[in-house]
């Protein structure tokens, strides 16, 4: 499967919520898309395309916006699909995959504590790897990371 | 040494204590060197003897697990403390009787400490009722294994009673596997020891012994051993029936709780367990301290040979109990007891009716005729 | 005894590191579970950021204790897309080798945890003590027994030292052996099979909808394996077969464990014939220097402003011996990686706990756990 | 693709009858071997990086110890040989878990003191990179791995005490790589030199050199930089490529690139 | 060319044999030590400590000086560390119980249950979310008790010490008596942080 091929399986189910698949060397390609259209091109991609196989999701900070990352695998092409869309970064929310698929569940939550990107109508958005009642999102750029003695200093100061 | 032997010893050390503290203080000689208060004494001290035995025996026990059990798993097992780590349980009993003891936040005294105390203490009574020797009068009591099998089954009432009363649900959880467990294994073993009491017909321990002077009983009775052996595994709650203390699931099971005294308390009266256990199979099944009539006389002539054949004996059953130990994983509860009720019940069964068949035709082309003394 | 909940973990035998299964249990009956991890969080994925690309591997190695390999093979060929480097092949024969060690080296260590969760006592040793000696080898060519940072983006760091392949292959006819010693304490033994057979049971579709990959996937009887399926290394010029089973228990797991051992030693034998007769350098050409192999990049900032580098992002992924792992390297032009995500395995495979822990005894739990082989240092990274 | 199986093909539900007797037979057949040397090494008695025991323990199958141990390749405690160290700060750069620290050792030269590293091995994690990096082999890793103490402060190990490791001859981690090629090198930006000396003076190889350039003359109109005529010189045979000379510049003038 | 590895000599000269795969002499079977001879190593360990309490008896000192040696020679060879993993050197502390190291051969038995240990062996990397915990657990074990720090992240945090969610250093937590260096440890370091310890104990008389 190329991204040419995804491209025509896409387009005509997402229209202009499709921005484009990108080439992407060792998977069928990156398909970027407006996160109004995730839960088609979801339930495409899994039913049309036969990826069926959620790998993972990921969130990446860039600083004016965040980028959410989807890879997919499909037994039937032995191939992976990354999907990806940019959400704001003052409305950092899209819509979770795990109806879709189960296994989105807990990637989405570990996204939503360490990048603070929320996903609506999941079943349980609680903290996974952080404690309850943790407030920071450690895999912003703008979380920056100290020596502990720096922050003995600190603290002794204040 | 026979019991007869180490009571007149006993005896004379009490004489002795009595004598001297009379001539020390004479007024009150004659009293005290009456014969009732030195034979008093005299059981005092024979009691603490044996008990000390025992205890002795127990701690060997432990040591000679850990090292069957190093060699059986390509290892040493403990070895740098005293010879051959022979002095690493008493450093481990020494070290828990100074540590601190605590008694969980909720947990109900007098259940907490009672527990593991007469847990302990039942498991020590044993010794005096099983003999190790010919002349050991303890043992030829009429009904010395209905005793013996009797103190033996109060042991899940107090691990459940101390697994209540230490309010942490995984002791409860195996206090309640540990009693489901041993009152289904009561019964295979009272039966197993129905077809030994049919074939020597006598509940004295120390007759059933006599009565294996021709032939050990496991011969005709390999089943009741085979049963017997299962069911003893699961009153001992070692792998793989143990499952009240299993490790993977229930932290420490029933003994989670209990630190310091009291766990070793535990831990003794468990191998004290394992060590009653050992030394019923011998008497029973194996011949007690005789030998097969092949053995050359000298090999039994010597002093205190009895004791020795006998210890050997149970060591090397106890050393089976580790071989399965080493190789088997531990079954599941419900599996436990389907296996309880359902193969070792018929399985006792069978072997009380062979039992009683052998007895019925007396003689047995193999092993010989059953003894006159029968039925 | 009415329903309850208890907690197993984070410090109880059955967790194998550092998590905890919360168990909502009717006597002796699973009605519902929990997992909740966290513990082991050391914010892998951000001090990547803060650390030169080859420095990235001494992490990686912390990821997963029980199969470091892996994972810096896993980064190095994200980190080498990014990069837009090519290893020599001999490296990455060498790589291939060091990952199918680490195969076995972890599934030893799988099976001396799963027997001990069954209450088998020696075989947990004799895993340990076959384990031991793969260990020894890594030690042989890396200097260091669980952290190995060993490969390098563009390479690998040396070559095996004189001798190393014949000592490999004696390693390889003393674990052909020993299989055969674990079969039978485990399938050999009638309560085995009886603790084992049905137990735990995740069928192939629930297994793909939850992201469950690796053995327990295959033990479900659907051939994947990235080794076959998305060749990378010189997978695609050895021949081996994938193992797989039907029954979709904790038996046909264990089965599969087994036999992707013995293939896995029959990659090592292809491959150590290989690299007897294939010298060749160790490193790529042409790297900046800053990723070179003899030293390590300098804590010179100024200089890398002066000389940019092509972005790119990374993606890889290789089969691990818990499953499948991903990563996810985004390449800025700068010293360091701007974001990296790993996908780890063990996270799917635990994520869908209570779809073979529920309506199980809680006797069952740990060797169905057992099973499923947790890493808690690759699930919370 | 391939069917999983047991080794021989068999199992315990073929063969009902067996029951346990198979995983007994094993464990007993482990015990009968064992019985004559178990696999453990008595520690604190016998150690693996000793030749001496290891020459006792074979190799052969069925006998599983010491097997592969080649302990000169071992990542343990660092060895310092403070004569040769030029205080090029690379084993502090390449740090990963930045636990090394360049402290002053009492030299002859008052006037440059010189500099070697501290390790601190509360933060170290082995990995070898500051050895790789070392430019004149003196950081070397050796076989000690014991390292236990009540203090914390005691894991924090001086150059006096890194040399010690060093006099007392362990094996070494014998494994030094060769310079890349196309290394690149240091660069001058002519234009921005103002011939401070400040490179020369602080190269720990003493590569650098000072030459005199022309100085150019005035054109009317035109003032010309103060600055000292001169400029290094790298003589990149000599180099260790430390990085030291590009970070005392004090202009900046000074950058990695490769010449053709 | 690229960076082929070479090998040239060290600074100091290593030892004759570098780099020659040992073992391959085939005296297989013979214990490196005499097999009477390896079960007496320690066990000369038990004299003093009776010789002094023998001599306390008979100068008639008060009570802790009589069975003070011997209940120190208990505690510091039955240490039964507790049994849980935290990280990588879990998996050490594990091969240090495997066949090859065999804890147990000093009387290191690990046990699931804080009340049954005198030691805790902080092997890994503590987080925040495990920290309070392991305070738990560190105060449900009885006294006398001891802590060892195992590996670089117990120690001071190791290569994650500048991370969010680790805790630099378990000295933060509960008091540790004996560091182990590495990262991980090997497993004889282990055992030797483990002696170490006994060496501890013997000198914190009571």
């Amino acid at each position: 499967m190329e991204a040419a091929d995804l491209e025509r399986a896409l387009r005509p189910v997402l229209g202009d919520r499709l921005l484009g698949v990108e080439p992407f060397e060792g998977t069928a390609g990156r398909v970027r898309f407006r996160r109004e259209g995730a839960v088609d091109l979801f339930r495409t991609a899994r039913d049309t395309l036969l990826f069926g196989h959620l790998t993972m999701v990921g969130g990446i900070d860039w600083v004016d916006h965040r980028e959410v990352v989807y890879v997919l695998w499909s037994d039937t092409a032995r191939q992976y699909a990354i999907l990806s869309a940019d959400v704001p970064a003052d409305d950092a929310h899209i819509e979770t995959a795990s109806a879709v698929w189960p296994s989105a569940n807990w990637h989405e939550r570990e996204a939503w504590e360490l990048v603070d990107i929320s996903f609506d109508h999941h079943p349980d958005l609680r903290h996974l790897l952080t404690p309850d009642g943790y407030v920071f999102h450690p895999l912003l750029r703008s979380f920056k990371l100290h020596e502990p003695e720096e922050l003995e200093v600190k603290s002794r100061h204040v | 040494m026979s019991s007869a032997t180490l009571y007149s010893v006993s005896y004379a050390l009490a004489a002795l204590i009595l004598n001297v503290i009379g001539f020390i203080i004479p007024p009150i000689r004659a009293p005290i060197t009456n014969v009732d208060v030195v034979t008093v004494l005299a059981v005092l001290i024979f009691g603490a003897l044996l008990l000390a035995a025992s205890m002795l025996n127990t701690i060997l026990l432990i040591w000679w697990e850990r090292k069957l059990l190093g060699r059986f798993m390509d290892r040493r097992g403990a070895m740098h403390v005293g010879f051959a780590g022979l002095l690493q349980n008493f450093a481990d009993g020494f070290k828990l009787f100074r540590k601190n003891t605590f008694q969980p936040a909720e947990a109900d005294t007098l259940g907490f400490y009672s527990g593991p105390t007469a847990y302990m203490v039942t498991s020590m009574i044993l010794f005096g009722i099983l003999p190790i020797s010919s002349g050991w009068n303890s043992g030829s009591l009429p009904l010395s294994l209905l005793l013996a099998l009797a103190i033996f089954s109060f042991a899940p009432l107090f691990i459940f009673v101390s697994a209540w009363s230490s309010n942490n649900k995984y002791s409860l959880m195996g206090g309640m596997r540990s009693a489901a467990q041993m009152i289904a294994y009561e019964v295979p073993i009272l039966l197993a020891v129905v077809s030994v009491v049919i074939l020597s017909g006598s509940f004295s321990l120390t007759t059933i012994v006599y009565e294996q002077q021709n032939y050990w009983f496991w011969g005709p009775l390999v089943v009741a051993l085979i049963v017997f052996v299962a069911a003893m595994l699961a009153e001992m709650e070692r792998i793989p029936f143990d499952l009240p203390e299993a490790e993977a699931e229930l932290v420490e099971g029933w003994n989670t709780e209990y630190g310091g005294m009291l766990f070793a308390f535990f831990m003794l009266a468990d191998y004290l367990r394992a060590l009653v256990g050992s030394i019923l199979v011998v008497l029973l099944f194996l011949g007690g301290w005789t030998l097969p009539t092949w053995v050359p006389s000298a090999a039994t002539s010597f002093p205190l040979a009895g004791i020795l054949w006998f210890m050997l004996k149970t060591y090397l059953v106890f050393g089976l109990f580790v071989w399965v130990r080493a190789s088997l994983p531990r079954v599941r509860t419900d599996q436990l007891l389907r296996v309880g009720w359902n193969r070792m019940i018929p399985l006792a069964l069978l072997s009380v009716f062979l039992a009683a068949a052998l007895v019925t035709v007396r003689c047995v082309p193999v092993f010989g005729c059953v003894p006159s003394a029968g039925a | 005894m009415s329903e309850m909940w208890i907690n197993m973990g984070p410090q109880h035998p059955m967790t194998h590191g550092l998590w905890n299964l919360r168990v909502k249990i009717d006597g002796e009956m699973v009605l519902d579970v929990d997992p909740e991890m966290g513990y082991l969080h050391r914010g892998i994925e951000k001090i990547s950021e803060d650390r030169h690309y080859n420095e990235v591997i001494t992490l990686m190695d912390r990821c997963c204790y029980v199969a470091g390999f892996a994972w810096e093979h896993l980064y190095i060929l994200a980190a080498e897309q990014a990069l837009h480097i090519r290893p020599p092949e001999r490296a990455e024969y060498l790589r291939v080798m060091s990952d199918e060690f680490q195969r076995i080296g972890s599934h030893l260590m799988w099976y001396a945890a799963f027997v001990q969760d069954l209450g088998l006592m020696s075989p947990f040793l004799y895993g340990m003590r076959d384990r031991d000696l793969v260990l020894d080898l890594f030690q042989a060519y890396t200097g260091a027994r669980l952290t190995y940072e060993y490969m390098r983006v563009g390479g690998v760091r040396n070559d095996v030292p004189p001798g190393f392949t014949d000592r490999a292959r004696k390693v390889l006819d003393w674990l052909d052996d020993r299989y055969r010693e674990y079969d039978a304490l485990c399938m050999g033994s009638t309560i085995f099979r009886e603790r084992c057979d049905d137990l735990g049971i995740l069928k192939a579709n629930d297994c793909v909808a939850h992201g469950v990959t690796g053995p327990m996937l295959r033990a479900a009887g659907v051939r994947r394996d990235l080794r076959k399926d998305r060749p990378y290394a010189v997978y695609k010029q050895i021949d081996f077969d994938v193992a797989q089973a039907d029954a979709a228990d904790v038996t046909a797991r264990y089965l599969v464990r087994m036999e992707e051992m013995r293939q896995s030693n029959r990659i090592l034998r292809q491959v150590l014939d290989w690299l007897d007769h294939h010298p060749g350098p160790m490193m790529a050409d042409n790297l900046p220097r800053w990723l070179g192999a003899p030293y390590a990049p300098i804590g010179n900032e100024g200089y890398l402003l002066k000389r940019s580098y092509p972005k790119g992002t990374g993606f890889s992924a290789v089969e691990e011996p818990h499953g499948e792992a991903c990563a996810y390297v985004v390449n800025e032009g700068a010293l360091h990686p701007y974001r990296v995500k790993f996908r780890s395995p063990v996270f799917s495979n635990i994520s869908a706990a209570r779809q073979y822990l529920v309506g199980y005894h809680v006797a069952d739990i740990p060797p169905i756990m057992g099973s499923v082989d947790v890493c808690v240092g690759e699930v919370d990274r | 693709m391939t069917e999983a199986k047991t080794s021989d093909g068999e199992n315990a539900a073929d063969n009902p009858i067996l029951y346990v007797a198979r995983p007994m037979a094993t464990a007993a057949r482990q015990f009968a071997k064992s019985l004559r040397r178990p696999s453990t090494i008595v520690y604190p008695y016998e150690r693996l990086e000793d030749p001496r025991f290891r020459d006792q323990v074979a190799v052969e199958p069925g006998r599983p110890i010491g097997v592969g141990q080649v302990w000169d390749n071992y990542r343990g405690v660092h060895a310092l040989n403070i004569a040769t160290c030029i205080s090029c700060n690379l084993c502090a750069f390449s740090c990963p878990d930045i636990c090394i620290e360049m402290v002053t050792v009492p030299g002859d030269d008052p006037k440059h003191p010189k500099k070697c590293p501290q390790i601190d091995y509360g933060k170290c994690s082995y990995c070898g990179f500051c050895s790789d990096a070392c430019p004149e082999g003196c950081l070397t890793m050796t076989t000690r791995y014991e390292l236990s103490t009540p203090h914390r402060a005691e894991m924090v190990y001086s150059p006096q005490k890194l040399n010690e490791v060093f006099r007392s001859k362990l094996p070494m981690n014998p494994i030094r790589l060769e310079l890349p090629e196309n290394e690149d090198r240091i660069l001058l930006d002519p234009p921005l030199c103002i011939g401070c000396n400040a490179c020369a003076r602080d190269c720990p190889t003493q590569c650098i050199t000072m030459l005199d350039v022309p100085r150019p003359d005035a054109k009317p109109g035109e003032k010309l930089p103060k600055r000292i005529w001169k400029e290094p010189v790298v003589n990149d045979s000599d180099c260790v490529r430390c990085g030291t000379c590009i970070s005392v510049c004090p202009k900046e003038c000074l950058f990695w690139g490769s010449r053709p | 060319m690229s960076a082929t590895p070479v090998s040239v000599p060290p600074a100091a000269k290593p030892a004759a044999d570098a780099f020659r795969l040992e073992g391959e002499l085939p005296m297989a079977g013979a214990p490196a030590v005499p097999m009477f001879e390896i079960e007496t190593l320690r066990a000369k360990e038990f004299l003093p400590a009776a010789r002094e309490a023998l001599s306390a008896l008979i100068k008639d000192q008060s009570e802790n000086r009589v069975i003070g040696p011997v209940f120190n020679w208990a505690r510091r060879n039955s240490l039964f560390p507790l049994h849980w993993g935290l990280a990588c050197c879990a998996i050490e502390f594990a091969a240090g119980f495997g066949a090859r190291w065999d804890a147990e051969r000093f009387g290191v038995v690990p046990r699931s249950s804080p009340r049954q240990c005198d030691l805790m062996i902080v092997n890994g990397t503590v987080t925040w979310k495990v920290a309070h915990k392991l305070i738990t657990l560190y105060e449900q074990m009885p006294e006398p008790k001891w802590v060892i720090a195992m590996g670089n992240c117990a120690t001071g945090g190791g290569p994650f010490r500048t991370a969010y969610s680790v805790v630099p250093g378990v000295d933060k937590l509960v008091p540790v008596d004996i560091y182990i260096a590495g990262c991980p440890p090997r497993p004889e370091a282990m055992l030797d942080g483990i002696l170490k310890l006994e060496e501890l104990i013997r000198e914190r008389k009571e």
